[in-house]
């Protein structure tokens, strides 16, 4: 498709300008010409133009509305669309931030209830919805253990980090100024006590844990794991992207967790929007509330009101108090829903997960054959040694078979992992077609290993160059001269 | 409402494959004392119509102002109706990063367009996907030029917007950096001596916004000139992107970095968020910068498409190394403000023009007021800063007549006792401005 | 605005490629005496931002009400969100009748499923793509009874809906036909003892409405054995659509034809339109039924798709041989309600009851207050009317409370002095009705 | 795909139902037993495959909103998105049509003003919104012609109708019981007016005309047609399907017309919805005001209110006052456009349509070849002759290029008509483009005819079985037993 700077030509626009009702004054008496720019070489075209363009362009696009998107650790369960409609009340859009309070009442009340709501859920002394996105939760409460133990005045250089984490949580603790140490799993994919036992001393601040892990396994020694790290007086950090796993079943706060930080577009059910935006509030145990991001909203009475006096806390993480209109939609599905909801969530997520995994075990390696939380972990091996076919292939192959692909290459420790998380929202009928599609494609890599090395066949475009794209950057479109 | 789509007989059949006879079975893992009974404290499950009904009185429980007077990094513009068309189409809102290009040359080419249109905004080379806010965006920007600088130091101007200057200022503590912070000077303009003084070769970068947060264009020409004889970097900021159409942008006279908040680009107010950081950068620093980058590459035939690229930035691939922990950006939001960009094209400009007669003309309007004058002499765009016998008062009086004021500035800036900064956008008319002189000149 | 997309130059060298060197030679076959100058009386052209400013200040001139106790052919549900997210999908609104069927299998597919939802809703064999409107359905298949049958004579019963009578009195008029009322009897139902009198051998139709307009529901079994006697056919409408979600509808005992209002299913109340007429009918009238028609076939790979057929019924083909000259119909709306039905499946029952329980809620707490009574006696499902003393300052208590009271059933019944229709619906709570009740209670 | 009932599945739905506030009552004493229904068999499917459904049904339609839609008589112009935006207030949308007038002032305001609008542009004396579409409304204007010489005790039998005229014409005639008389066209495509004379008679109450007609010309001899058809006593009604080609230029009311309906999704720029809603009003002469449909609107000071007060009206042609909703998009799109603007849509819209005609004169026969109004009919005798490629083929053979095919066979005195209306909202590129497309298939049809026959081959569907659609039909789905 043509880009939109390949379709503009100089005298169309999309919308156009009111015409001043107030005395237009001459600019450059107001602004010194050298403050003016030169030229504004946007794309000039008519609304007709920008609509086919951007509605061909969405129809180059697979979404959750569209089909099955078992996309592992991202949650791609479907959003119902009333909560859609609700977040698209004016009184909700058209707020400014810096409304007095008496103002805005409403969504004072919606944050102080959401963050209620999460604290029951997970079992924590308090939340902070601040963070825009689980990562940006993960820096918050990592740079909040750092001012715990600055005000305690102790000097912990490290981080431990599973060697099946997400990647943000050692670019977080790096970008808190921790050296961050990886820890090793065990052959049942969990925590290797004694490495953990070995590694965990007083110069650790925390353990960065993803329980369920990211392969979909819970952490059966959970207690252990928390006890040891607190034995040094260190944090247990909880990454929550899995959260979908234990609604209802179990709480971190139970658990050991000190911090949890979740992503609201995950497991409560907010669109993901391309890649964002989503929401990473991060709740504490009570030592940790006082090092919340400021501002945080206080009730007195039956009022809410935001309050910075908070001397003890790391600042401030963004502008405003979050992102606000996610944590809209995420409230509705809470309140939609209910306790009784969440929970049968979490047990039909679960249910989803293990049923592929045991269809799917004969045709594919299944590193850690155990009951499996919200989502399983293949890998792809035999298919690599019986025929070179990669799971990147495979993948592709899904493709055309209509599906999204799972995650793939991740988490690291599983080599060609396939990681494949259904979701709750997913009908028994659509996991069977899908495991048939997975089981079709096993046969082609035996049978026809070109056909899925080749995949995708019914896309706009085939398999990109993406060493080209790395190699030669172009990120920027420029006018051929 | 339940979203489960299983019926009874679904999950018996789905156990007896898996090989259990209960759920409970699923969750044996979990420490038996480790088990919830309930979850506390949520209300009871809604319907769709009480789910309607509950939030439709959450949000009429705000007063939505008639009329808002404050910008101060949030700004209320028309937004064109081709806007929610397009982001609300299901194949956009309802996927995740485009990991799989085949499937996701949608939003890969409308990012790869609108890290185009923000590069040429912003007079840079190059843009990223998107960063949270505009905040952090600048933060992430500072935390960057010290890891590559090697320095440990970072100048604010003490006219950059006072959040935006406190998450700096969390991001470079997490890192171990320290900020210093340069006052301005009765232009409302950054004080260039002050700089001058502070300049060191531990200084990593230098950030200024323009316009800052009093409406006042800085001169960055010549502060990039500054930061640059002492090997520091500079940051530029902006606050209403608007400004964008008509100001000689921050990269075009030398800036190393471009960040600033995009909600202004067809975002609504939305009470703070979600909002869109722009990123823009000089071309030498692509391989370091945050964030997500679109390229432009070509399939097995020689097609053109577009692929996620330079992923070896991010954590995905380099993990503790990477340029940041982003993972979800602010797609959508970028995305609403590449639409934004290309139905305005060259109107951009002719808005930024409209600011400007409604910011003049309520600035003069307010000026005629008894006691009220201007507390800055350098340009400014939409905002503007003026000291007032009681703005207290002043904000009451409008507030009960359904309008939000000025900012009051003394929040952040003790030194402006009686200070308000105003904004007028597209958005506010004749009538309005007229309507506010009218109210603010009555007794009580 | 404007909406072409031209410039100068496209127009310049466009009239080249022609041979005109001015616009105006292209209306050249416009005889000079009729061009015109000038539009009169058309307002200036208005930017985006002032559309949106103008109608939003009309919309604002409208008070909308609390509280709508009138039902009276319009009624107001909860309307699923998954309603709106369709039909607002561009593919199906910017499209137009599916003419070309190999790039309108989605349109096609959803009308062939909406026909087969309301075929079985209303016990008939056949449904089409919609008709205009419930009184427009009703006067077609009145007048092409008469045109199948070569009699001349209608029947409508006086409970049927007085707008939708009037409607039949028009098409039947243009078609040189007689109309007979039916009167009701004091249970409300039409009077079969009348209707006995009334009926002849130049009977081509009787109509009849249940729930009627008062809200009872009729005896539809016994009048279809009274009309089939005499070889008229029966024609059934009703009011409110949910109704069938409970009640035997009228095609399983016998009518021939089902048409009524289909605005209930997922159609917002809009002042009374777009809605849609539903047309239902047995199998044996298939090829003289108005209306479009989608059929399933297959194509030539044997794959199954949909088609509109029966086309030779249609004006296209039979031009003045056509069964009706229906052309654009209520595809969207009709896309709508099948959407609507598709969502609520079998808890369209359930809201039916949820409607029974409201409504007799209501009769109750109205039949507490002092001197209002009950004017009929058979069976209601969510409308009902009731005598008062004084309806006029009833309804005007209520609207002064931003309630919008009964139906003055006088305007169209005479003989009905002093009476009220009220409706209930899912929309409406029992703290509303209590304080109804409340209102009507006090003095003034 | 699979219909909505293949995937149903018991025991799902896609919306619950509030639990009732108020006692619940036993059914059965209420509503005798007899009265309810057995069983409700709707599809039970969860929200999830609800939307999938639908969307991906979406996905196999073709609207304006994804490419050039050049249907013939259908002015398919693109429809702002600032007109669905502003419909949608809630202002518009839930007010029931009984609320009493002082609650719908704003709605009657624009429905007066829109009627002053219409009048302003087509010179007529009154205008009714009433009809819901085209046909509606001619069904409407015949009507009140049969009123107007029923009062004056005229028994007039006959309505003209020339050959080129659109079907509903005559059905919507015969529907009020007028008997219908061919007119023929002359050579030049417009009225044989030695024909029009002798069929002219004082038994004859109107002839309809579509002016332009449908073969996009604009009748010379207007000036003569009416006053033959005045002559007589004969009304002339106007089919206004065309009135996209003459805003700004001349006004029916000025040329003689009597009656006219419009087609408010045509002309003025409302979606079509995949078939409707439309909405037709119906102007009409000084003289023919009396009969228009109940109830009409009136004005005293500044307050609008309903009136049945008229007792010559024909009566009712619906319930309540027309589609308002799309009223209210008609009316934004000329307030936002003004009387410059539906000037330069008519303008560009002719431009648009002689251009096309000028690029595929040497490719296509052109019947007709003088100076077009809105759109252009070739014929494709010439590809029939040559290669035995039908009109059919080249429609379907477009769809492959991406476009919308033009109206086909219509109007039936164009053997193998091909009738292509750009509407002003096209660009000169999308012209081109398209015009390349139709001179590709031209070539094609010579060089390569069975492409051309057996296309399209890029849609979900091949080409359809309508001979067995119609001669057994299946309208309606019925469960396998
Ligand atoms: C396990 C895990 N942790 C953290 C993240 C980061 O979350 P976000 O993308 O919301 O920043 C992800 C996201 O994919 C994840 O899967
Ligand atoms: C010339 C002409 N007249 C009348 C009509 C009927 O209009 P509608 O479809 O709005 O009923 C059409 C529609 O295609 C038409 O083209």
């Amino acid at each position: 498709m043509d880009l939109i700077f390949e379709i503009s030509k100089g005298g169309r626009n999309a919308v156009d300008v009111s015409a001043s009702d107030v005395p237009s004054v001459k600019i450059e008496p107001v602004i010194d010409k050298k403050y003016l720019r030169a030229e504004l070489d946007l794309p000039e075209v008519a609304e007709i133009d920008l609509i086919r363009h951007y509605t061909n362009l969405s129809r180059r696009n697979f979404g959750v509305d569209l089909g099955f998107y078992p996309l592992g650790s991202c949650t791609m369960k479907y959003n119902p669309k009333v909560n859609e409609n609700v977040a698209a009340l004016p009184g909700f859009t058209e707020m400014h931030p810096y409304v007095p309070a008496e103002f805005a009442q409403g969504n004072l009340q919606l944050i102080y209830e959401m963050q209620q709501y999460l604290c029951g859920i997970f079992g924590m002394a308090e939340f902070t919805l601040q963070p825009a996105a689980g990562a940006h939760g993960e820096l918050t409460g990592i740079m909040m253990i750092k001012k715990y133990f600055e005000n305690k005045d102790q000097k912990r250089r490290f981080i431990l980090i599973p060697d099946t984490a997400h990647g943000t949580n050692p670019a977080s603790g790096a970008l808190c100024g921790f050296d961050t140490v990886t820890l090793r799993s065990n052959s049942e994919g969990g925590v290797d006590i004694e490495h953990l036992q070995s590694l965990m001393t007083e110069d650790v601040a925390a353990l960065m844990l993803t329980n369920p892990n990211t392969l979909g396994l819970f952490e059966r020694n959970i207690e252990k794991v928390a006890q040891i790290v607190h034995d040094k007086g260190g944090l247990l950090y909880g990454d929550g992207a899995n959260a979908n796993a234990f609604l209802g079943k179990t709480r971190p706060g139970d658990l050991g967790f000190d911090v949890i930080h979740l992503n609201l577009h995950k497991t409560f059910s907010t669109p993901h929007g391309g890649g964002g935006p989503g929401s990473g509030p991060v709740g504490v145990a009570a030592k940790l509330t006082d090092y919340l991001p400021i501002p945080r909203i206080v009730k007195k009475k039956q009022e809410y009101n935001w309050s910075d006096k908070f001397p003890d806390s790391i600042g401030r993480m963004r502008s405003f108090y979050g992102n606000f209109n996610v944590v809209v939609k995420a409230y509705t599905y809470i309140r939609s829903v209910g306790a009784e909801g969440l929970t049968r969530a979490t047990e039909m997520a679960v249910l989803n997960a293990n049923y592929i995994k045991e269809k799917l075990k004969p045709y594919f390696d299944l590193p850690y054959d155990r009951v499996c939380m919200h989502e399983c972990v293949f890998s792809g091996k035999r298919q690599v040694a019986e025929s070179g076919v990669h799971t990147t292939d495979i993948a592709k192959r899904l493709i055309d078979y209509g599906y999204h692909p799972p995650t793939v290459y991740f988490p690291l420790i599983v080599p060609e992992a396939i990681m494949i998380e259904p979701t709750e929202t997913e009908s028994k009928e659509t996991l069977d077609a899908f495991c048939e599609a997975m089981i079709a494609i096993a046969a082609e890599a035996k049978e026809n290993p070109d056909c899925v090395k080749n995949a995708p066949l019914t896309t706009p475009v085939s398999r990109l160059d993406e060493v080209l794209a790395a190699r030669k950057p172009d990120v920027c479109w420029k006018k051929a001269d | 409402m339940d979203y489960c789509p299983h019926t009874t007989q679904d999950i018996i059949q789905m156990q007896a494959v898996i090989g259990v006879t209960s759920l409970d079975d699923l969750f044996a893992d979990i420490p038996q004392k480790f088990r919830l009974k309930q979850i506390p404290n949520i209300p009871a499950a809604l319907s769709e119509q009480q789910t309607v009904a509950v939030l439709s009185d959450l949000a009429r429980k705000n007063k939505l102002p008639q009329l808002t007077l404050t910008g101060a990094g949030a700004y209320h513009h028309f937004i064109p109706a081709v806007v929610g068309h397009i982001i609300s189409r299901a194949e956009f809102y309802t996927a995740y990063t485009p990991y799989q290009a085949e499937i996701s040359q949608g939003i890969l080419q409308a990012i790869y367009e609108y890290q185009t249109m923000i590069a040429h905004l912003t007079g840079t080379e190059i843009a990223n996907a998107s960063m949270y806010d505009g905040a952090s965006a600048m933060a992430e920007a500072a935390v960057l030029c010290a890891k590559m600088s090697n320095r440990t130091k970072i100048i604010v101007a003490g006219s950059v917007h006072p959040e935006y200057r406190q998450v700096v200022r969390t991001y470079s503590w997490a890192n171990g950096y320290t900020i210093a912070e340069i006052p301005y000077t009765a232009s409302g303009q950054l004080d260039q001596a002050a700089l001058q003084n502070e300049l060191d070769n531990q200084v990593a970068a230098v950030l200024v916004q323009s316009p800052n947060f009093f409406g006042v264009i800085e001169d960055v020409a010549s502060i990039v000139d500054v930061a640059h004889k002492k090997g520091a970097l500079l940051i530029a900021g902006f606050t209403d992107g608007t400004a964008l159409g008509i100001l000689q942008p921050a990269g075009a006279v030398g800036a190393d970095f471009v960040v600033g908040e995009g909600q202004s680009f067809g975002n609504p107010l939305n009470y703070g968020g979600p909002y869109l950081g722009i990123f823009a950068a000089r071309e030498k620093f692509m391989r370091r910068i945050p964030g997500r980058l679109v390229g432009a590459t070509v399939d097995k035939n020689g097609k053109r498409g577009f692929v996620l690229t330079l992923q070896t930035r991010e954590q995905h691939i380099r993990r503790e190394k990477a340029t940041s922990n982003i993972c979800s950006n602010e797609a959508l939001c970028a995305l609403a403000a590449g639409v934004y960009l290309a139905a305005l094209g060259k109107n951009l400009r002719k808005l930024a023009e409209i600011n400007i007669y409604k910011t003049q003309y309520l600035k003069n309007k307010l000026l005629q007021l008894k006691g009220w004058r201007e507390v800055f002499t350098a340009p400014i765009y939409n905002e503007f800063v003026l000291r007032c016998p009681n703005p207290r008062l002043t904000n009451e009086k409008l507030k009960n007549e359904g309008i939000i004021g000025g900012y009051e500035l003394q929040k952040y800036y003790p030194e402006l006792e009686n200070t308000l900064l105003f904004c007028a956008t597209e958005m506010i008319s004749k009538e309005d401005i007229d309507r506010v002189a009218t109210i603010l000149k009555s007794r009580v």
